[in-house]
């Protein structure tokens, strides 16, 4: 396949963007900056962006409790989610998610789910609208090796399969559920074999490929904006951080994470790739690097400066629309 | 019937008629509504006929060869599933309504209800709308036993974010489910299984019922009664028989039950001094109690008497017919009550 | 393999009892003696007989809304079930619970469930009772093609695999859930691949030959034994009857029923094949039938004279063990 | 500290050391007592260390070292199934105590709850016996937003065959919980998150605390207040705050909400003739609602002022700590409640 530029530095500026606002998130939480529970998704850049570069806000993704990444990639304003997750008045869901609950309907972000498996059976109700409407619009559900195992994500599987809505479920097999391996929580082999099971077509990728994953994605949207229902991905990934910021990780073997930053770092293997390939250059990407970090510095300087909630105002709104 | 209906031709209708008629209208009216669940048509991938069962109590009977399979679903058996696909539905353009077979079933739903639907807005900051109907029958007198008798609202009614409707007969029930439909936050419309035979006059045509609003199937001066769901045609018996003897019963409905119509129960109980609150749940952090405590705290000076609930007791429905029969409150328990309180 | 007669005689006759009960059921239903919602069981009987002929006490089952066959089966006590699906206070739970909700403990009736799914979740805890204290138990679920949708279901074969309890899921493939077609409610073309995908052993039976599905049960109740874990067995079948008594199965295709009835009757084809063995006579099964009709006589007599519970003494009690 | 452990050694314990006591001394004592959860041990199937994390929050530590990974079980992220397999192995000889991580969660496995364990004994006639805990973490603070931050507790005492218990220090944890797992019937066990490293003398020994026993942390003659799980501690400040001014409140903290030790709250409403509760759920079929109407039922004619509650308003938990903060009833927000019952 060939890519286009645009396509490539667009790419690569998400995932560094990713990358970039997820080591920040870290570091101003330890700070103090963030409040709460906060899980980052650095490592995983490749997977979210993958699936969502190919969708425009009409396309629906629904999150998971490692939101970010899925939110920047599908267009949410990067200042917006830093005041949020630092819980300011003017934070993308007034800072009244986190988080852990960040939302963005316009951006076609349902909502991140501090839920395990709450999002796929809402993520079938967004690509159950585009089967009724006929709006040729897909859906994509985030889901985790842990998140496998929770009824509600195998029961969506299930009924995506008998409407056969356009529902791709992205499974992000990073290794880790908290402290619990993969292949602890799965009892079965292969994920995908038991994905495949439900009778959709399924297949493993390696998800620090950007390309691969994005190739397995672009057929997935296709068969699903063509009528042909489900599919499941497996992404095989690592997580770079913490199940939570903070989290010792005492359940990580020696030198695990380390070995993982230096050799299994999908951003350094896409780089890798698009200069053998001579698609990019170094300076194209050192450049998009340096506006990263302006934005992200940016975002944390105006989440910092932006108004707290109030609680008089604040408190009591937006619970109904009309009560 | 309220003014605004007053002018419309009407029919006997059952409440089950009442709320079929509601959805045929309110599906043909507006193409974004949908209605979803399992049997709610019937026969879906067999060889018998179509739209068999149109809900296992026919509340949706005939919507699917009016309105296709399309737009009338039936699903396998993943209550979360179900009401999720509702949810995520209503949150991108759509009006779903979803029945849960038996309120029953939240058990296994309960998650996309009260953690999902119930929360988007606020946690999103205002930003998203689920306007979602979820369906469910509730309560007892079928001998259908523990797992499928109970009405537990009050479990609902707890959950900021979520309205929780209780008709009480077929003329609010075909009001309220056009409003419930119309409405853009999350509605539970809980029918009592027990009343789906029940008739009265109802309007042929659309007509809103609002949230909120009590009604005041009997007024009275001397003792108020507050009945919810199927209780009311128990306050409603209790209330003419007491009547003969010379005893005034106001009998509030609140039809809606969050939101709750506060005012007219405070305003009642100012005239009367007296309240006693009808409820076929159990008695523990129940519709009931919260009744009470805001009367205790809000309208305390006015009474004059305590406050009496008549509720389930604190136990499992029991499958008996003797025994259930004992546990759901009785005509003969309300009229108790409201001698009690008259201290009579 | 080889049978015993004792063996084969109790195999006739526990599938003769439990046939002659739900037919009883219905015509006592119809008449008015049987409150509530009842679903019975009849064309069935071979997979419950099957699954629980070679149990214990100690063996655990734990049943569905369509319970009756597999309390038969398990050894509960034909009277006390009458009495109790009469809702009659000497019944086998005090008239408390009804077809639906029956159990008996003694026998290692975990419970029948009006809840599609709640049932393996619990049996797995009778599973993993056994593995923690190595008695060498083994805990059999039914279900049918329509509970394997439930999360509840899928959660608990996958933590049967993850934890290898001895768990036999028995799933009863009668072609409907309710109305729904069983090849409708279930996405995937095959449920037992589905079920191989949990990753245990799984297989499909013709579920109307009682030595085909026991055969599969004897070796997964070893493999059990032996610390090898579950398996799922699909049983494909098919209901005599309505989803429940009264249903008018207008869902079903013409001549379905009395096609079934004649050319899918699992006692029938029991019989016919023990006689052509030579391993048993008409005249031993005639002599069966003979008594469990005056069984399920005295069930009804005695059911229809029992006491009725008190409400004084008996709606408070047996909530709690103490409060 | 009541009588019967007024001889025994204490130490210095939190909250969370005194439960991960109980459960190590009951574990010890009783082989047939297990615990599982998601990381209730951690690591499992990984390279690093076993027992990682003993829980998230470490209740559990040290225990899967001791009793092995055969009765410290870590599981799938499945709800259902981990309160489904506990319960089964209680009706089948064992006496499980499952960890709910977040009390929010019973929303994927609520039917395990309230449709099974509660109700197996009614059900089948008093047969079955059903001796599990379900702990797990409830409440505010810890700026967890919506879905993690959750109370309630009302939704499972609403529950007739469950029974819920809300210890509100290390003390009352730890005899609780002992008392829980040698209970016969399902518990549910909510440990409030924002409490774990609250510490006080608890004796080194086992020792029970009976269900359906009030504590009684101050004691006055003006007021009283009813406080629960963590409000207790908000309820005691205020109590001293305003002791200062000569104003004197009997705190009851019912330990249990479900028995709750209705008595000892009548008794003393008999007394103060004052009402006010503090409960950190939301405020509709609330337990503040429920008590506030056993008090309005039952304790009528002691009463000389409305009866006031003092709970979360009727929205999700908000994020943002300014937020959250203002969602937790404060003591400040006591204080000013008791000065309005005695009408100040
Ligand atoms: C229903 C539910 N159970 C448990 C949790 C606690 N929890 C949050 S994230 C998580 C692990 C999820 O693992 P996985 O799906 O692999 O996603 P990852 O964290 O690896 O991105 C758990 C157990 C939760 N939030 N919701
Ligand atoms: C959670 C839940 N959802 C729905 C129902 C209603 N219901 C009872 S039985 C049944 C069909 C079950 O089908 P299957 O599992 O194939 O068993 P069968 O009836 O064929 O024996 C349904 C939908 C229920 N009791 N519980
Ligand atoms: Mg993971
Ligand atoms: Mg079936």
């Amino acid at each position: 396949m060939t890519y286009s530029k645009d396509f490539l530095l667009r790419a690569y500026r998400t995932m560094k963007t990713i990358r970039e606002f997820e080591e920040r998130c870290v570091s101003e939480f330890m700070g103090g900056n963030i409040p709460g529970f906060v899980h980052v998704s650095n490592g995983q850049e490749a997977i979210a962006v993958a699936a969502c570069i190919d969708l425009d806000d009409k396309d629906i993704i629904g999150s998971t409790h490692r939101g970010h990444g899925h939110c920047i990639a599908k267009g949410c304003d990067v200042i917006g989610m830093m005041k949020e997750i630092m819980g300011r008045a003017t934070g993308l869901c007034k800072g009244k998610g986190g988080s852990m609950h960040i939302a963005d309907i316009d951006k076609g972000m349902l909502g991140a789910n501090a839920i395990v498996g709450g999002g796929p059976p809402l993520v079938n109700g967004a690509a159950l609208t585009a089967k009724t409407l006929k709006t040729g619009k897909v859906a994509i559900s985030f889901n985790g090796d842990g998140s496998a195992n929770q009824g509600t994500v195998m029961e969506a599987q299930n009924l995506a399969v008998v409407l056969q809505l356009p529902h791709i479920f992205m499974f992000e097999n990073n290794g880790y559920a908290e402290g619990t391996a993969a292949k602890y929580g799965l009892g079965c082999d292969s994920l995908t074999e038991r994905n495949a099971g439900f009778g959709m077509p399924a297949v493993c990728v390696n998800g620090l490929d950007f390309f691969e994953t994005y190739e397995a994605m672009k057929e997935a949207i296709e068969r699903a904006r063509n009528g042909g229902g489900p599919t499941a991905i497996e992404a095989m990934c690592v997580r770079f951080d913490g199940h939570f910021i903070g989290d010792p990780q005492l359940y990580r073997g020696e030198n695990e994470v380390e070995d993982a930053r230096a050799k299994q770092d999908c951003l350094k293997i896409f780089r890798t790739r698009v200069k053998k390939e001579k698609w990019l250059t170094d300076k194209e990407m050192n450049a998009i690097d340096a506006e990263v970090m302006a934005l992200i510095e940016q975002a944390v300087s105006e989440g910092l400066a932006a108004p707290h909630p109030n609680p008089e105002t604040d408190l009591l709104s937006d619970v109904y629309i009309s009560y | 019937m309220s003014n605004s209906t007053k002018h419309m031709k009407t029919s006997l209708k059952t409440y089950r008629e009442a709320i079929n008629e509601a959805l045929h209208q309110e599906m043909e009216r507006d193409p974004t509504v949908i209605v979803l669940g399992e049997e709610v048509s019937g026969g879906a991938g067999g060889n018998g006929q179509d739209d068999a069962y149109g809900g296992v109590f026919g509340v949706t009977k005939g919507l699917q060869p009016k309105y296709s399979r399309d737009r009338v679903i039936d699903t396998p058996i993943s209550e979360s599933a179900i009401v999720g696909a509702a949810i995520g539905a209503a949150n991108t353009g759509l009006r779903p309504v979803a029945e849960l077979m038996f309120f029953d079933f939240i058990g296994v739903c309960f998650d996309q209800i009260f953690n999902q639907a119930a929360k988007f807005r606020y946690m999103f900051g205002g930003k998203s709308i689920t306007p979602v109907v979820i369906r469910g029958t509730v309560g007892g007198g079928w001998r259908a036993g523990a797992q499928h008798s109970n009405m537990l609202h009050p479990v609902v009614t707890h959950i900021p974010g979520l309205k929780v409707v209780m008709p009480s007969n077929a003329y609010d029930a075909k009001g309220l489910m056009v409003r419930a439909i119309r409405d853009n936050d999350p509605v539970l419309f809980l029918e009592h299984k027990i009343m789906y035979d029940n008739a009265c006059e109802v309007p042929d045509e659309l007509y809103e019922i609002p949230f909120g609003e009590a009604a005041f199937p009997r007024q009275g001066t001397d003792v108020t009664i507050v009945a919810i769901s199927n209780m009311v045609t128990k306050a409603i018996e209790a209330a003419d028989i007491l009547a003969k003897e010379g005893i005034s019963c106001d009998v509030i409905d609140p039809r809606t039950v969050s939101p709750l119509d506060e005012e007219s129960i405070l305003e009642s109980v100012e005239v009367t001094g007296r309240l006693v609150i009808v409820d076929e749940a159990n008695e523990r952090c129940s519709l009931a109690a919260d009744i009470s405590s805001i009367v205790a705290e809000k309208g305390f000076h006015s009474l004059k008497a305590p406050i009496r609930k008549v509720t389930a007791p604190h136990t499992p429905v029991p499958f008996a017919p003797e025994l259930e029969d004992a546990y759901i409150p009785s005509t003969a328990k309300v009229i108790a009550a409201v001698r009690e309180v008259l201290g009579a």
